[in-house]
């Protein structure tokens, strides 16, 4: 019983556990090019559903003071990290995909298991 | 994609997404958002635009070299802000103590370099976004 | 303008310079080689400034905003970052001038803007990785680092090169984001972000939440470990250095992969504590990978034939020696670490740039194919020469005196098997060395007679090739030039906060 | 087999990691460490500091403004390196496209 308990208690932090996984799951097992981007992608929102669970506090609200009566705010670090951390996942997106468009313009797939294949009837 | 609905509704809406953009810029340091969103918007304004009107263009609203220049600008923007705080003694990016006019808190031009950091964001994000948008389409 | 602030200069100039290449590029065409070298001239001279005034003066943090430590981003300049530096500074500028020819051969015109661009990003990266004194911005830096290091793979459109880095891509994105997840692992113990802040507040709490740090320290070192190509993650540096142009390879086998290591020292020393990781085992861990690379990457070298693609097997091998230097944890192993990360930079930039230019020159590649080849371009096969044999540990070049504190550091402890592995894995070097040399010297090539002449290289590529030869020879008769500067900076990184 | 051996260190992991934020306490507990003085400098001092309402606008651009330029500088980078592998140029397209030609062929 006190386990459930505790599992409710830190649902968050194991949903992106799990999601962490299972993007690394994606990115090591799937050999298609798309897919691992995916992966990745997916591994990039867990970690931000972990910091916004850690700087979660019940009751509070979102960081914009108003003037009236004092409030509980939430930690605002971790948002604030987050929003650096999303732009990154941007770029490394961006870039990822451009580079899967010229693989496969000069492979004619984006299977990395093709690929490997071409490679080795080359040599 | 040529389709007459598509397009004039594209040209109807794109003014209000922009004006959305600019007013979440404009608010960075009051309400949620800031430069990284309001930019994202206002660059999804012109992805709305090439996608219903055509790379060709679009290419011409925002030609490659001005958004080269806009981004260039947006970091050296944001460097000179910075700088401003060694030369009036103080550290690299600082705010209040390198006389930034701070206003009234809770005004739009309120807030010294805040603000106008974002603004340098805005558009450099905007522009990003556009020129990454343009640079992978134009492989087809 | 006081001195104070030059680490943060060096950093916004080449910011500056590299977001300024594009535009300069398409109005001033021609004078893109003289901008790109007045940026490094200033950046290096205020480098040079900066070690000399924190020798003299001590080490100092730089607050941005001149906020405390605990709410803002902190910069430390000391003895180690400030020399570190100096010689990213050092070693980049001889393979940029070098690359001013060579880059000339690999890729087309129209890129070269954007080839400088991405080398000025990583420069700006790296230093700011190596003075960084924040875990999150440490992230940041991390992730341009692995951009741009992927983007000065792929700029040479060939097969090889997008395949390559997109495999780096994917790997180094794993690492940073298990260094990310890391890095929030220990905000969630500590809430603070500032390296000194969480290592006091884990010095206190580490045992309330120990499966905590575990994990984190776990995930932090696998990371950067896929970054450093440790041993068994180094699947993706040989195509990616190999396929890389020559002047890429250099810097990404001389530095980029050594500034990882600098990370995780800071991890390992500054951020968790020399106490703690010990404690809890890490090292010991980090030795036995260590001893594998040393061995493996040696193994795998002898195997190849593609002249770029062993010395990547061999970067392999010599991280190998710097994690063990690392993993002994103790002040000897330290510095022997650091002393390596020094003349293993300049021996693997000397050995890839004589490769690049016997590519430059021959257009070759297969290791067979370079029987005599030291009579046709002498001063290149001397200087590769000279590097492999530091590579093998002849006494004389720093190489050598490496493999000596190395093997000191691992007597002081009395590991005494690891001497072994040293010793087997010079043998191991000697045997994939050796063979090149031997028939570059002594051998008849088959179309031409083993004639002297000079090479037919522009002198901009033989100059940084023999300077970084003549600095690998220096350091190897005078160690105590660099050893001077890392016994300082030692005790300042593994006894913080003492 | 690759996929089950994957799938086998993968739970493995998460057992780690599970285990590890059992140790916390549970989520939007105020005993949070992570909610310590820092925290709490930045919620009431960031009006007084920046006269900005928005605490995280404060964070990114003053605070921690530095790491903001790292971020400008990602979006710069990847900029560059996706015109770096993509543009061929305005000249050399063709020339380029018969480059790779002659090389499959041999290939």
């Amino acid at each position: 019983m006190e386990l459930i308990i505790s599992i409710i208690e830190h649902i968050n932090y194991i949903a992106a556990a799990a999601l962490f996984v299972i993007g690394l799951y994606t990115v090591l097992t799937h050999s298609n090019l798309l897919k691992k981007v995916i992966g990745i992608n997916i591994m990039e929102t867990s970690i931000f559903l972990f910091f916004v669970s850690i700087g979660y506090v019940s009751g509070g609200s979102s960081p914009i003071i108003t003037l009236g009566e004092k409030q509980i705010f939430i930690n605002p670090v971790p948002s604030a990290l987050i929003l650096t951390g999303i732009v990154v996942a941007v770029s490394i997106t961006a870039y990822s995909l451009s580079l899967i468009i010229r693989l496969h313009e000069t492979y004619g797939t984006i299977d990395m298991d093709e690929i490997m294949a071409l490679r080795g009837e080359k040599s | 994609m040529d389709d007459l609905i598509v397009k004039t509704i594209t040209r109807l809406i794109i003014p209000f997404i922009q004006l959305y953009g600019i007013f979440i810029i404009l608010h960075g340091h009051l309400s949620p958002g800031g430069g990284f969103s309001g930019g994202a918007i206002l660059g999804a304004s012109i992805v709305l635009y090439s996608l219903s009107f055509g790379l060709e263009k679009a290419s011409k609203k925002l030609s490659h070299e001005t958004s080269s220049i806009i981004e260039t600008a947006g970091i050296l923007w944001y460097i000179v802000l910075g700088l401003v705080g060694i030369f009036m003694r103080g550290f690299f990016l600082t705010n209040r103590g390198a006389g930034f006019p701070m206003g009234e808190a809770g005004g739009v031009i309120s807030s010294g370099m805040i603000a106008l950091i974002t603004l340098g964001i805005g558009a450099k994000v905007a522009s990003t976004m556009i020129t990454l948008f343009h640079t992978i389409i134009k492989e087809d | 303008m006081s001195s104070v602030h030059f680490p943060v200069y060096i950093l916004l100039i080449l910011l500056t310079t590299a977001v300024t290449i594009p535009l300069i590029s398409n109005r001033f065409k021609n004078s893109l080689k003289e901008y790109i070298m007045a940026a490094f001239v200033v950046s290096w001279v205020l480098s040079f400034t900066t070690l000399n005034h924190v020798m003299k003066n001590g080490s100092y943090t730089y607050s941005f905003g001149n906020w405390s430590q605990k709410i803002g981003i902190q910069f430390l300049v000391d003895e180690f970052s400030s020399f570190m530096t100096l010689i990213i500074l050092t070693v980049a500028f001889l393979v940029i001038i070098y690359s001013l020819k060579d880059m000339e051969h690999e890729i087309k015109d129209y890129q070269f803007s954007s080839y400088y661009t991405l080398i000025f990003l990583l420069l700006f990266s790296m230093i700011g990785l190596t003075v960084t004194n924040d875990m999150f911005n440490m992230y940041v830096f991390m992730e341009i680092l692995s951009i741009t290091s992927c983007g000065i793979i792929s700029i040479k459109h060939k097969k090889d090169n997008f395949l390559a880095s997109m495999r780096y891509l994917i790997l180094s994105a794993i690492g940073s984001l298990s260094v990310l997840l890391g890095i929030a692992l220990l905000y969630m113990v500590t809430g603070q972000l500032n390296m000194f802040e969480v290592s006091s507040v884990i010095s206190q709490t580490w045992q309330s939440y120990p499966t905590n740090i575990l994990v984190s320290l776990g995930f932090m070192v696998s990371g950067l470990a896929i970054k450093a190509a440790v041993f068994p993650l180094h699947i993706w540096l040989p195509d990616a250095h190999s396929s890389a142009p020559t002047p890429s390879s250099a810097l990404l086998s001389g530095l980029v992969v050594k500034v990882y290591i600098f990370t995780v020292a800071k991890i390992l020393f500054r951020i968790i504590g020399v106490e703690i990781v010990a404690a809890l085992g890490i090292p010991t861990y980090l030795t036995y990978f260590a001893a594998l690379g040393m061995i493996m990457g040696s193994v795998f070298a002898i195997g190849q034939k593609d002249i770029k693609r062993m010395l990547a097997y061999s970067s392999v091998a010599q991280i190998g020696y710097i994690f063990m230097g690392l993993g002994l944890a103790t002040v000897q192993g330290f510095s022997a670490a650091l002393f390596h990360i020094v003349s293993h930079a300049l021996l693997k930039t000397a050995l890839f740039l004589s490769a690049g230019s016997i590519i430059y020159q021959k257009d070759k590649r297969d290791l067979r194919d370079l029987n005599g080849i030291g009579y046709e371009m002498p001063i290149t096969m001397m200087v590769f020469t000279i590097a492999a044999f530091g590579m093998i540990g002849i006494p004389g070049i720093n190489g050598f005196m490496s493999k000596i504190y190395l093997s000191l550091a691992v007597i002081d402890v009395k590991k005494y098997v690891y001497l072994v592995i040293i010793l087997v894995s010079s043998f191991l070097n000697a045997m994939y060395y050796l063979p090149i040399i031997i028939a570059a010297f002594l051998k008849e090539s088959k179309d031409r007679k083993n004639i002297m002449v000079m090479d037919k290289l522009p002198r901009s590529m033989i100059y940084p090739m023999v300077i970084v030869a003549l600095g690998c020879i220096l350091m190897g008769f005078f160690p105590q030039l660099i050893m001077n500067v890392i016994d300082k900076a030692v005790p300042s990184f593994l006894l913080l906060g003492k | 087999m690759k996929k089950i051996f994957f799938m086998i260190v993968l739970a493995g992991l998460l057992v780690l990691l599970i285990t590890s934020v059992m140790e916390m306490p549970g989520i939007g507990s105020i005993d949070n460490p992570a909610y310590n003085e820092v925290t709490r400098y930045y919620v009431e001092n960031a009006v007084k500091d920046s006269n900005a309402p928005n605490i995280i606008a404060a964070i990114i651009t003053d605070y921690r403004a530095f790491d903001t330029l790292g971020e400008t500088t990602v979006l710069f980078t990847s900029i560059a390196a996706v015109i770096s592998v993509l543009s061929l140029g305005h000249h050399h397209k063709e020339h380029n496209n018969t480059d790779e030609k002659v090389e499959k062929h041999h290939g």
